[in-house]
């Protein structure tokens, strides 16, 4: 059985009885904007918003983490507790679990990353299909991080009069074993049936980038140059924010933390971002990334480029936080097409 | 500096033109007080203890050096101390007391003790550094007390301690704020100097820039930003200045990494 | 009366906040001089707010003093709303009641306890407490702990608070932190109890001169965040408006710093002044620690000024808790939360009455006056500050004047001890007090 | 997709990709006013069983990590050490020039691509060193001498600032004396008591004879040395795959997460720090 049908009612039982096993962390609301956050009570739940201010990346690779700890005078790192409970990441978008996909890849490309390792291993994710556009800044649709595909346990899909939820794993199927669920007869049907969905809903969604998604590499390659950077770099202030919000950004920076009695301390990671200065500076003062520009066309490349030449992917999931965040108005959309626009002139 | 030889290392603290209200912040330390006493001992604080002492190593200076009188206990702090730190930012950057420099000394004095007819010392508010060599800073207004134990535990094993040269956005999205840019706010943080853990902004209020305008800030960037929002040239030259006067009038920069 | 020789000059008194000498000069029995001076660098606070707006004056002028720094934002937010004619809610007036309890119980407990205290019981500083008292002092450094926890959670941090500012507050406390606060004020009754206890057993100086008090009052309430002036020589309310009819601030020939005085040489305001004048207003807690302290109004002891700031904790206490459970009851209403400044999209057109403002609050050392004159943008023409230290600078060299020859028999290590100790009664902050006061060294 | 059963709270070993190994000083020697050499051994005896080329980690708890490279050979005689050489120039490269004789440290690695031993046999090798460039390239040297006989003429050229910058002036006069070795420095600036060359780097190359069908250059040091050493070694007739390089950029993690160190889209710490030319080429960050 791979589909489940829920009363649209009942969505918050089910959170409650998924809260009896698991921390569930949704979206919820915070002042004007959204956050994913712990619940406690299923209403505060907010299941219609726009990309939450940080991804839910941070269950995975946390701001700061713990990396072990340390006594004086010893020089290997003690046991350390890692604090994963198993948690249900409720209602993510399908941008944001393509993003997920994309820090598992670089966090297993060998060696694995033991402690994302186990992060991952301790999160359900219920995922939550959008139907509409956010705003005016999601790309979705061009980097076809639209509809569900891969990486969730679950997917909860709004048909009209229900829920459809598609079991995509082991523990999904578990869930989905609970009561509150009525069954899916004709499993093809229901397969057919949201197929024809995701063909209806795209109408809805406004294609913004000039590019369609095969060209983008393309146009990157030729963009290296691009005057683009230029005028980019010169509005950027370099606050980080756009790399903070992103779901596929996952450099960090390692510092040591002194207990205050000097006994012994941790070792851990904080993000980090490479918009600031200090990213690519080594001693001496030499900096390899010194212009903004430089910096903002790292970024880009490192969505556009070098990850699908490491990785085979972009590592864009399309959500739109690096241009909803950004103060001084540096939109992906503006900056692609005009990249797009320079490489078709070109032609 | 370490407690190699177990010997205790005697701090003291010092304050010049200010608020006190760095130095008052250490109060509210508590137990972790008791932790650091482990290593240090306090040989003057005036504000809570009466005894004094000549004999440390490290002196925490907090305030603006402004009177002649002044300058020469700094002075003598700088040759008793072996590391002397400046504490807040009107140590660390003149801070708010930069302000009085948008008037003569004259005019100052003429608003504030108008009718006066007896002498009146004053002098022009300098960061520390202005007049003695600073080995660390800890910035802010007031200083806040994760960065100052980070700081003094990193002095105290010999590491020192550089403050971020990133801007307080970075510490403000990592708490998840809803920007204030969002929030048809402006905000000082893209050019000041994070540290306090985006203090203001995690209350709702905008970041003032007390901790300093960064090394290379993008005041071009956010000059744009502003403007967009409808601040005048001087609306937001202003807003630069609250803390940042000693600096921006063109005052001996705060000195880069020691 | 000795035919004594007596030179005194404790530089930088300790234990107050700020910088200030004590210099006695006693020749032959007689007294030449005696005085507090004040060796805090000018900062000119006045100068600075100039052409500044009203939504950073209070983030400008909370940087005049750290320990007092909630009572200047206060002063300086009522000056603004009053000048541009805001009106703050009811919610928000609560909010800031409650927050001005917390500065009022931590200054005064600080002092009393911490500063006061070691004297009284003979000691040089609190340090040597810890092995004698030190159950006592770990619980009011908890205590202490508590208020800049609840500072934290209502206005970001207790120095330098962020969340208050003209109209309102830019972040609401939540329902939990509510109830956190109620949780800890409730733990404070009894810890309050045993500081009352610790106040019957210690000995205060004797010693008495009548002089006037100036308070703010209000009919309502024990005032601290609003009210009129009035003293005890006059029957009558005085505006703050017009707060220069009774405070009238003069130089001095053998001082550099400003004094204040009414119709007398001198005034006392703070926690002394308050319940002198306002002792009816208390509630029945506070009464009650007045009772046992043998408390009785007017007290003309200046050494009483740390009995009344131990009556104004157990008020503060109460009150903090009845605003706390009303909160509580009714619910925070969090579309109160106000921006710092105007938004941009109001910003370029924004407007507000040009005028002159007063914000007069009763801070934990006295009644804080500022005045602010702006333009219609909000922007400050002319701002004038009035710091309760310096009202207090004329009483307490009188009080000097007349104590040491009365003590003149003593050692002179006793008569410097009480000479700190009387200054130190007042409680004076000399940061605040200095924005406008001017240094000079006596050798 | 696996199943998901961790339990809260799961205490988990600090992982080896991260805890460093304890490692004890065994012998130091400053080198220069800046310099300062230190031989080190795991306590558990274990050799590193690094290619030269490679680096570490090193750790000292409270302070941080530096990578280093290590300046010895795998082939050298008492395999339970390595030997590095620091220069200080900030934080931990202070604190480790504190360090004696006896004290312990923390060692993660050896990480990234070592030079390409594989290629390099059979052939004449060019060794161009600037500055603290001789230091991971000592490791090479070495190593080639303990197997001269896999390999062909071995040339080397040294460059430094001033005659006191010099790094192992003992070894380099012994692999000056070595059958098939040749070597030749040059100084930036000199008193008037050098009577070696004087003048960068680059003006030795033109002064070498080398068959470029068979000879390897290996180029290591300051980012300003590359872009003109390639440029003489081009004109020499060697191909884009005969010039290697070793990169140093900022790291954290050494194992290709952290980002600092990535050129476009390589990690110096993982596909390197040594390159190809080849591989370098047109990477608009690289060189
Ligand atoms: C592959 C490789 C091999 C190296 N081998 C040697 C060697 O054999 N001898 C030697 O003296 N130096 C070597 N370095 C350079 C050495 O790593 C830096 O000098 C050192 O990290 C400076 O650290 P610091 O804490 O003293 O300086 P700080 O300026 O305080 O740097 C703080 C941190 O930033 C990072 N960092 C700063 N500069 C560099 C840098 N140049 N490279 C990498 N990370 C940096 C480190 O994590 C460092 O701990 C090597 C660097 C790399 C990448
Ligand atoms: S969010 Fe905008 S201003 Fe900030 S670093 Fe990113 S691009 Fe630059
Ligand atoms: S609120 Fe201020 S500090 Fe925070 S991200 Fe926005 S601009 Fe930066
Ligand atoms: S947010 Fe800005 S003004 Fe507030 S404490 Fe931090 S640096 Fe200072």
């Amino acid at each position: 059985m791979r589909y489940v049908s829920l009363q649209k009612n009942k969505l918050s039982q089910f959170v409650k009885s998924l809260q009896k096993k698991y921390k569930v962390v949704a979206p919820v609301k915070k002042e004007n904007l959204f956050v994913f956050a712990e619940v406690e009570d299923p209403e505060e739940i907010s299941i219609d918003y726009i990309p939450t201010i940080l991804p839910p990346k941070k269950y995975f690779l946390p701001q700061h983490e713990k990396l072990g700890t340390f006594v004086k005078d010893s020089v290997s790192m003690a046991e350390t507790n890692i604090d994963v409970e198993p948690t249900v990441l409720f209602g993510a978008h399908t941008c944001d679990i393509e993003g997920i996909e994309c820090m598992d890849i670089v966090f297993h490309d060998s060696p694995l990353d033991p402690y994302f390792g186990k992060r991952k291993k301790s999160v359900i994710i219920i995922g939550y299909e959008c139907m509409k556009p956010c705003d005016e800044y999601a790309t979705c649709v061009t980097m076809d991080t639209l509809n569900p595909r891969a990486g969730y346990d679950i997917m909860i899909t709004d048909i009209g009069d229900k829920y459809i939820l598609h079991l995509n794993s082991p523990e999904g199927i578990e869930i989905g074993k609970n009561a509150l669920f009525g069954k899916v007869t004709n499993e093809r049907d229901m397969k057919n049936k949201l197929l024809k969905l995701r063909e209806d809903k795209l109408k809805n969604f406004k294609v913004l980038l000039d590019a369609e998604y095969k060209e983008l590499n393309k146009i990157f390659k030729g963009s290296y140059n691009s005057e683009t950077w230029k005028d980019v770099g010169r509005k950027c202030v370099s606050c980080g924010n756009c790399t903070a919000v992103c779901p596929t950004c996952y450099c960090f920076d390692i510092y040591d933390d002194v207990k205050l009695d000097m006994s012994g301390g941790e070792r851990r990671r904080v993000w980090d971002s490479c918009q600031l200065d200090e990213f690519a500076t080594v001693a001496g003062g030499e900096n390899f990334r010194k212009e903004r520009s430089s910096r903002q066309r790292h970024r880009y490349y490192r969505k556009f480029d070098y990850s699908v030449i490491k990785y085979n992917k972009f590592f864009c999931v399309g959500c739109g936080r690096c241009t909803r965040t950004c103060m001084a108005d540096i939109s992906l959309i503006e900056t692609v097409n005009s990249l797009t626009k320079e490489q078709k002139n070109a032609k | 500096m370490s407690d190699k030889k177990n010997k205790k290392v005697r701090i003291a603290f010092f304050d010049f033109a200010d608020c006190e209200g760095c130095q008052l912040q250490l109060t509210y330390l508590n137990e972790q007080l008791v932790g650091l006493l482990d290593h240090v001992e306090i040989v003057n604080f005036r504000e809570v203890i009466s005894e004094k002492s000549d004999n440390y190593d490290i002196a925490i200076v907090e305030g603006s050096i402004t009177r002649k009188h002044d300058e020469e206990r700094v002075k003598e702090i700088r040759k008793n101390a072996k590391i002397v730190i400046a504490y807040g930012a009107c140590a660390c950057i003149g801070g708010v007391n930069g302000l009085r420099k948008k008037f003569t000394q004259q005019e100052a004095k003429d608003i504030v003790y108008k009718g006066r007819e007896f002498p009146l010392e004053a002098g022009e508010p300098r960061p520390v550094h202005d007049v003695v060599k600073v080995d660390y800073y800890i910035h802010g207004c007031p200083t806040n007390n994760e960065e100052t134990i980070k700081a003094l535990k990193s002095i105290l094993i010999g590491k020192g301690y550089q403050p971020p040269t990133y801007p307080v956005c970075v510490e403000c999205k990592l708490k998840e704020n809803v920007c204030l840019f969002e929030k048809r706010q402006v905000c000082m943080g893209p050019v000041t100097r994070a540290g306090c853990g985006a203090w203001c902004p995690s209350y709702g209020n905008i970041c003032y820039g007390c901790r300093g305008l960064l090394d290379n800030p993008a005041t071009q960037g956010e000059m744009d930003i502003l403007k967009k929002h409808g601040y005048t040239l001087e609306e937001l030259t202003q807003k630069f200045e609250t803390y940042n006067l000693c600096r921006m009038m063109g005052e001996q920069n705060e000195p880069k990494k020691s | 009366m000795s035919q004594k020789n007596l030179n005194i000059n404790v530089e930088y008194l300790t234990r107050v906040e700020g910088h200030g000498n004590i210099v006695i000069n006693v020749k032959e029995g007689r007294l030449q001089k005696c005085e507090l001076q004040i060796i805090e660098a000018p900062r000119f606070f006045e100068a600075m707010l100039r052409n500044r707006s009203i939504f950073e004056a209070q983030h400008i002028t909370s940087r005049i003093c750290g320990i007092c720094s909630t009572g200047h934002c206060m002063a300086s937010i009522k000056a603004s709303e009053d000048a541009a004619g805001f009106t703050p809610t009811q919610q928000t007036v609560l909010l800031r009641k409650l927050l001005l309890h917390y500065e009022t119980m931590d200054s005064h407990l600080l002092h009393a306890a911490f500063l006061v205290a070691p004297d009284a019981l003979g000691a040089p500083s609190v340090l040597p407490l810890l092995s004698t008292h030190k159950a006592l002092v770990l619980m009011v450094l908890g205590m202490k702990k508590d208020y800049s926890d609840l500072c934290d959670m209502l206005a970001g941090r207790h120095t330098h608070p962020i969340t208050v500012c003209p109209r309102g507050f830019t972040k609401l406390p939540t329902k939990k932190e509510l109830q956190k606060t109620k949780d800890i004020l409730i733990q404070h009754k009894a810890k309050l109890e045993k500081i009352v206890d610790l106040f019957t057993t210690l000995k205060l100086p004797s010693f008495e001169r009548e002089t006037e008090y100036v308070a703010l009052t209000h009919p309502d309430e024990y005032a601290f965040l609003d009210g009129e002036i009035t003293t005890t020589d006059i029957n009558s309310l005085v505006h703050p408006h017009d707060y220069k009819e009774v405070i009238h601030e003069f130089h001095v020939p053998h001082s550099t710093s400003k004094h204040s005085k009414n119709k007398r040489d001198s005034y006392m305001v703070g926690a002394l002044a308050r319940v002198n004048i306002n002792f009816d207003k208390l509630n029945k807690q506070a009464k009650a620690v007045a009772t046992a302290l043998n408390f009785r109004t007017p007290s003309y002891n200046p050494f009483m000024n740390t009995v009344a700031q131990v009556i104004e904790c157990a008020y503060c206490l109460y009150d903090a808790l009845a605003i706390v459970d009303h909160l509580l009851k009714v619910g925070i209403n969090y579309d109160e939360v106000v921006s710092s400044w105007p938004k941009v999209d109001e910003w370029p057109a924004f407007k507000c009455k040009a005028r002159k403002g007063v914000g007069a609050v009763e801070v934990p050392r006295g009644t804080l006056i500022h005045e602010y004159t702006i333009n219609d943008r909000g922007i400050i023409k002319n701002a004038n500050c009035c710091i309760p230290t310096n009202q207090n600078l004329a009483n307490i060299d009188l009080d000097m004047k007349k104590m040491i020859p009365e003590i003149l028999d003593k050692s002179k290590k006793e008569i410097t001890l009480l000479a700190e100790m009387l200054v130190r009664a007042y409680d004076p902050c000399i940061s605040c007090s200095c924005h406008l006061l001017n240094v000079e060294f006596m050798e | 997709m696996q199943s998901k059963t961790l339990k809260k709270g799961k205490t988990i070993p600090a992982d080896f990709l991260y805890s460093p190994r304890a490692a004890t000083i065994i012998r130091t020697k400053q080198m220069t006013a800046n310099e300062k050499f230190f031989e080190i051994g795991f306590d558990d005896g274990q050799p590193l069983g690094q290619q030269p080329g490679q680096f570490i980690q090193l750790s000292i708890f409270g302070v941080g990590e530096a990578p280093v490279g290590v300046c010895s050979s795998p082939t050298k005689k008492d395999r339970s050490t390595f030997e590095i050489c620091v220069r200080k120039v900030g934080t931990f490269t202070s604190a480790l020039h504190r360090l004696n004789k006896g004290d312990k440290l923390g060692v993660r690695g050896p990480f990234g691509r070592g030079f390409p031993i594989d290629e390099l046999k059979g052939n004449d090798v060019l060794i161009v060193a600037g500055g603290l460039g001789i230091v991971p390239l000592r490791s090479l040297i070495n190593f080639i001498i303990d197997r001269k006989r896999d390999f062909g003429n071995v040339m080397i050229l040294l460059g430094c600032k001033e005659p006191k910058d010099r790094l192992f002036t003992d070894e380099i006069d012994e692999w000056g004396n070595m059958l098939n070795i040749s070597y030749a420095c040059t100084v930036d600036r000199a008193a008037p008591d050098w009577k070696g060359n004087v003048g960068v780097i680059t003006t030795l190359i033109p002064g070498v004879h080398i068959d470029k069908n068979r000879t390897y250059a290996v180029v290591v040091g300051p980012p300003v040395m590359y872009k003109y050493v390639i440029a003489e070694l081009l004109k020499k007739g060697l191909s884009e795959n005969q010039i290697i390089l070793s990169l140093e950029r900022r790291m954290k993690c050494g194992l290709g997460k952290c980002g600092h160190c990535q050129i476009n889209h390589l990690y110096v710490c993982k596909d390197g720090p040594t390159f190809t030319y080849a591989e370098l080429k047109g990477l608009g960050e690289a060189l």
